[in-house]
């Protein structure tokens, strides 16, 4: 692989400007007393910036509930997603969906999605408006190791598969579903063996090597643009922190388990890899870090400036067209 | 050029028809199912389709539109419905057939959370114009999996539409209106109506999603008929009217929204309702109506506000035993009776 | 030797009670569900559990009766639960856990065609001690997909049964007669009310399913509450009693069956009432409590039978919609205010 | 393969009763205006027969839409089948029920299901008992090539593989679900190349050649049975008939299709392969033959003499305890 320096400067970029988000974003918005639905995908950054460097604002990704890194990576403007944890109008849904339902459609981002797996056929029907439309667009479901037992994906493959559509299943295996570890739950070695019954490539890689995921997904890309079909791809990654911010992961990994995989740290990995070769330099990307920090700040601050919405905004967007006064007639609403 | 034509269709004519002008008329429709056209991928073999539906309601799409856009899949409901949503909401207008609404439940998440639930978390950025086909409807010796009618569950999830024909005329200008419509419906095909034939306009048109058609009027009473129950109430009437209680009929037309005002007007000249009702009771649209009715026209009433429905069980397979389980002509008028019984 | 010692404890210790009692009681009990201990398979790391259970409810389980009858699933409901149902038929007392009621349409047809209707289609040949925990209720910036009630879905299925428990108290009580019941029940825990405290005795005992209590007496309204509704219920009627309305409260307890009696008997004398449940208003319990006891107390009304409910809407993120989407004490005290303002 | 007598007379017998059930009970039943949900299972016998000569009453069967042979092979009375069919109280499931939904619990029959794929999770749920409990048993789940693309299975196989489950998982491939072609439908060339990505056998055979249906399942039996785990096994078969009685199957498939198929009839093969044995004679079949329709018309006259339900059985068997009078509250019956 050979990656222009444009390119890594991106690359890192995309991974600072996510791990900053969660780092940030998520004790903030649980300091505003939002949700308590935040899953940080610190440790994971790799895997949507390999992935989403081959992509434009037309392809489509379909997200999870840890889906804040894909979306960054998809390009979705970190403030209005800050505003969105913060239950904002100016929040990229308006304050009406939050961390695990972010979407931004104008970038190609059909939402995260609380439901593990469910969003994985939207990929497929994304996919399939870019095949009868001719419109050379790729369409991404990601999910997780989890997600990956659900039948959902099962079905979706296969269907993608006959119906040969641009999209691929990218599997962020970080080897929990909450609490339940991979080698439990999955019966198989490797999500990507599942490929086998679908008549698609299956390809596992490292996914704490941002390289790695880049080169794979550039050929699943590149694949599902030649009009070739689907691709299974998983990367095995590792979260650093809990299924949510609430849960202690060494109630159920080691600590010998998580400073191997903190050892591991795809930032770092690519700082590794990269400054020695001296066309980038570690002030450069120090520069990165410090501007993905002052982005946060400004991002929470536009958030925390920007107004909540009004009661009566519940009645909004719930359809096109349906008589507002139908949606509260029997509930006795006060607003 | 409109012609103002009408003929006889049968019901699957006019849903036919209804499908295959809004395809003519937009090419974003596409339409995807099991056995839509039947016979998938055997174009080598000379075969373009073996039926166009189980019921024959798809029938000549595919020799008119061809394989791209009349999509046969593979038995995979949770997967080709979701992604008919995805298609719909990156630009396609997609209809996707679940060939008996019995079977939702293995495709459930999509619409209760996906197809109800995104235009709204992703705060009004997304439109959906997604329509799904499907089959209600008992009295076929099918039993419990292949007869069920479950369209209140449909009227409870916020985010979905929901329209109910009776008859050919409906059932075409439903379905114009439901795949026009931007926003998730369903439709609901029901089986014992398939070959009922009616005067049905040539032209494309629209029939209003939320709005109930009065089919017979009366002072008396008001019957609301859902589906096939609005002729289970006409024919009451007819046989009511023998003994001088002059019914007025509705048929309900959209489960979601319920056109409640047109109920309630009715009842407010009538003051007595009897709603009639394919599905279990508990929860029902008839319980809706019901008790909707006796919120905002309490004091029109002159008894209570009744229904007839199937009982809480499943539908079971013997005939006597399904005969007994499908709201009648009979049960109808019984309960009028009581209603005026009670004086 | 029987105690008849009581304690306080939480909502969630009471369910925890109520399984251990159960599984102590009868071997044929077992459990399985997502996170039902957690850490699953990590014994040789001297892994246990790791939680036991999303909101603590199975602690201790797994240590108590080992990972052969609490069973840490993968992620795949259709197929777990759809397993416990298949033990349930063949000799095993199953309890599994949907982790939330909104995920339901994964799994739906197993509740639906499996579990609902086998004693049925079988000719009761087969008997289904099997129950469904799972979690309902908004308030906590969970959003649309972790934040609904749905129950009045699984009132309309003839062959569920459905209870809510709104206390510790009744938490143990239905939750013990869940899991012996031979038909299949669904339990649905109200995440809002884990942290409650309330008498619970020490000895196993059970609640009757079907039935409803009062939780407050009164002469001049029935105000109907399901699961943490109650609560809203009784802090409105407080409020009331200061302006001279003497509410009534009952504590609905089960969704199928409905206790209507228990109701009708309260309406019989309070002549009002007012349902309040946290899901969506069409097609609701509220609407079919009201639809009943207008049909069955019509002469005894003196005001429309009315109901305070979540709107037509899915569960909005933000804290200021989902304040003004869930019911309260003002909604309720101003519905009654209104229904007395009648005259 | 050495099968003795007795049991290669069983295999027959087992495949002409089916046969015979078949081409009488589907007609007759039809004559009775019963129902239009008829799915004859002729020319797949071989599958359930030789699949259950290696089961007893204890062990567990889930069935599907296409189930009479299941039935019948799993050990249930064909008379009470047929009352069941005609709809009569003397039926297998007291005529609540109909073809789709027979059900023995006495012979472990746990019901055939109208629900494409639906009753995997069931026989996954008997081996669970039969596990927990140490019975021993094997439950064996049918399902079709149509159903082999239902999430469910895909969900079912993992979870049988984690918990190393006694069940067999068995696709009865007839090449058509409705009038879809396998080829279409289904992305991969074997379902039983699926199992790979479940950590089972994945096993698949000549469905028409009972020899090699037996021989395949008695291994995954004892695979079940030894506390190895689930199987995979496809069965590659054909139905001579339509999806149900109405359809014409011209419409998807060729005469020369049909006619190799059924040159392939799994009765007729057993005939060439055993007769020139010259163990067991032309007329020993014969009168086999003789028996299963002499069966069959015991059966009819059985369904016919049987009382209907009378109309409140309606009310009976919807739970085991709930007050009659709540199924019928706010329905306004007249029974
Ligand atoms: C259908 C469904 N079941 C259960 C849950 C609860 N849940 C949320 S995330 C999660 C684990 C997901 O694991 P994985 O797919 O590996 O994603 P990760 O959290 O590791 O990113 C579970 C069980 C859910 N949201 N949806
Ligand atoms: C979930 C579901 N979807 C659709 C149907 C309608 N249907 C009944 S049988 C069938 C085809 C089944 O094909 P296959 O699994 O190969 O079994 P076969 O009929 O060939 O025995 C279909 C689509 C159904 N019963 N259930
Ligand atoms: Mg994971
Ligand atoms: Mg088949």
């Amino acid at each position: 692989m050979e990656i222009d320096r444009d390119t890594l400067l991106k690359l890192y970029t995309t991974m600072v400007t996510i791990r900053n988000f969660e780092e940030r974003g998520i004790p903030e918005t649980g300091q505003r007393g939002m949700s308590a639905s935040l899953h940080s995908s610190a440790g994971q950054e790799a895997v949507p910036t390999g992935m989403c460097a081959h992509l434009t604002d037309d392809d489509y990704l379909a997200s999870t509930h840890r889906g804040h890194g894909h979306c960054i990576a998809k390009g979705v403007d970190p403030k209005l997603m800050m505003a969105e944890l913060f239950g904002r109008t100016t929040g990229s849904n308006k304050g009406k969906g939050g961390s695990m339902h972010i979407a931004d459609m104008s970038k190609g981002m059909l939402g995260t999605n609380g439901v593990v797996a469910a969003s994985i056929p939207l990929a497929v029907g994304a996919a399939l408006t870019s095949k009868l439309k001719g419109l050379g667009r790729v369409a991404v479901a990601f999910f997780g190791d989890g997600g990956a037992n659900q039948g959902v994906l099962h079905e979706s493959m296969n269907l993608a598969s006959v119906w040969k559509l641009p999209v691929i299943f990218l599997c962020e295996n970080n080897q929990y579903a909450e609490s339940t570890s991979v080698e439990y739950a999955l019966s198989t070695a490797h999500v990507a063996d599942r490929a086998a019954g679908y008549n698609m490539p299956g390809i596992h890689v490292d996914g704490m090597d941002v390289f790695a995921v880049y080169d794979a997904a550039e050929q699943a890309v590149a694949r599902a643009r030649a009009g070739e079909g689907p691709t299974l791809l998983e990367c095995l990654t590792y979260r650093f922190y809990g299924h949510t911010v609430f849960d202690n992961p060494l109630n159920y990994r080691t600590k010998e388990e998580e400073d191997y995989w903190r050892g591991r740290d795809p930032i770092k990995l690519f700082r590794e890899a990269v400054i020695p070769q001296g066309d980038i330099t570690a002030e450069e990307l120090d520069q990165i870090d410090r501007e993905a920090e002052q982005l946060m700040e400004e991002a929470i601050k536009f958030a925390d400036e920007s107004p909540l919405p009004e009661p009566q905004e519940l009645y909004e967007d719930v359809y096109v067209s349906y008589p507002t006064e139908a949606l509260k007639r029997g509930a006795s609403m006060e607003v | 050029m409109t012609t103002t034509a009408t003929r006889e269709l049968q019901y699957r004519e006019a849903i036919n028809e209804a499908i295959r002008q809004e395809m003519e008329r937009d090419e974003t429709v596409i339409i995807m199912g099991e056995e839509i056209a039947g016979g998938a991928g055997r174009e080598h073999l000379g075969i373009v389709d073996a039926w166009g539906g189980p019921f024959r309601t798809t029938v000549g799409l595919i020799q008119q539109f061809g394989n791209q856009r009349v999509l046969d899949t593979p038995l995979s409901e949770a997967a080709f419905i979701g992604a008919a949503i995805g298609a719909a909401s990156t630009g396609m207008r997609t209809i996707a057939e679940l060939m008996f609404i019995d079977f939702v439940g293995v495709c459930m998440d999509q619409l209760l959370n996906n197809a109800a639930k995104m235009r709204y978390m992703f705060g009004g950025q997304v439109t959906l114009p997604f329509t799904l086909l499907t089959r209600i409807g008992a009295g076929f010796g099918s039993a419990a999996q292949h007869s069920e009618s479950y369209y209140s569950i449909f009227s409870h999830i916020p985010g979905l539409k929901g329209v109910v024909p009776s008859d050919p005329y409906t059932a075409k200008g439903l379905l114009t209106a439901a795949i026009r419509d931007d926003d998730p419906v369903v439709y609901f095909e029901h089986k014992g109506l398939y070959g009922n034939t009616g005067p049905v306009p040539e032209e494309p048109y629209e029939l209003p999603i939320g709005k109930a058609r009065t089919v017979r009027e009366g002072t008396d009473i008001t019957l609301v008929g859902i589906s096939r129950m609005t002729w289970v109430c006409t024919a009451a009437a007819e046989e009511l009217a023998k003994s001088g209680i002059n019914a007025e009929v509705i048929d309900l037309l959209s489960i979601s929204p319920i056109d409640y005002d047109h109920v309630i007007d009715s009842v407010k000249r009538t003051h007595r309702l009897v709603v009639v009702d394919e599905d279990t009771p508990i929860c029902s649209i008839a319980s809706e109506i019901c008790a909707m009715v006796a919120d905002e026209a309490f004091d029109y009433l002159d008894a209570p506000p009744s229904k007839v429905t199937a009982p809480h069980t499943p539908v079971p397979y013997s005939r006597v035993l399904e005969n007994n389980y499908m709201p009648n002509e009979s049960r109808v008028i019984k309960t009028v009776q009581k209603l005026f019984a009670r004086g």
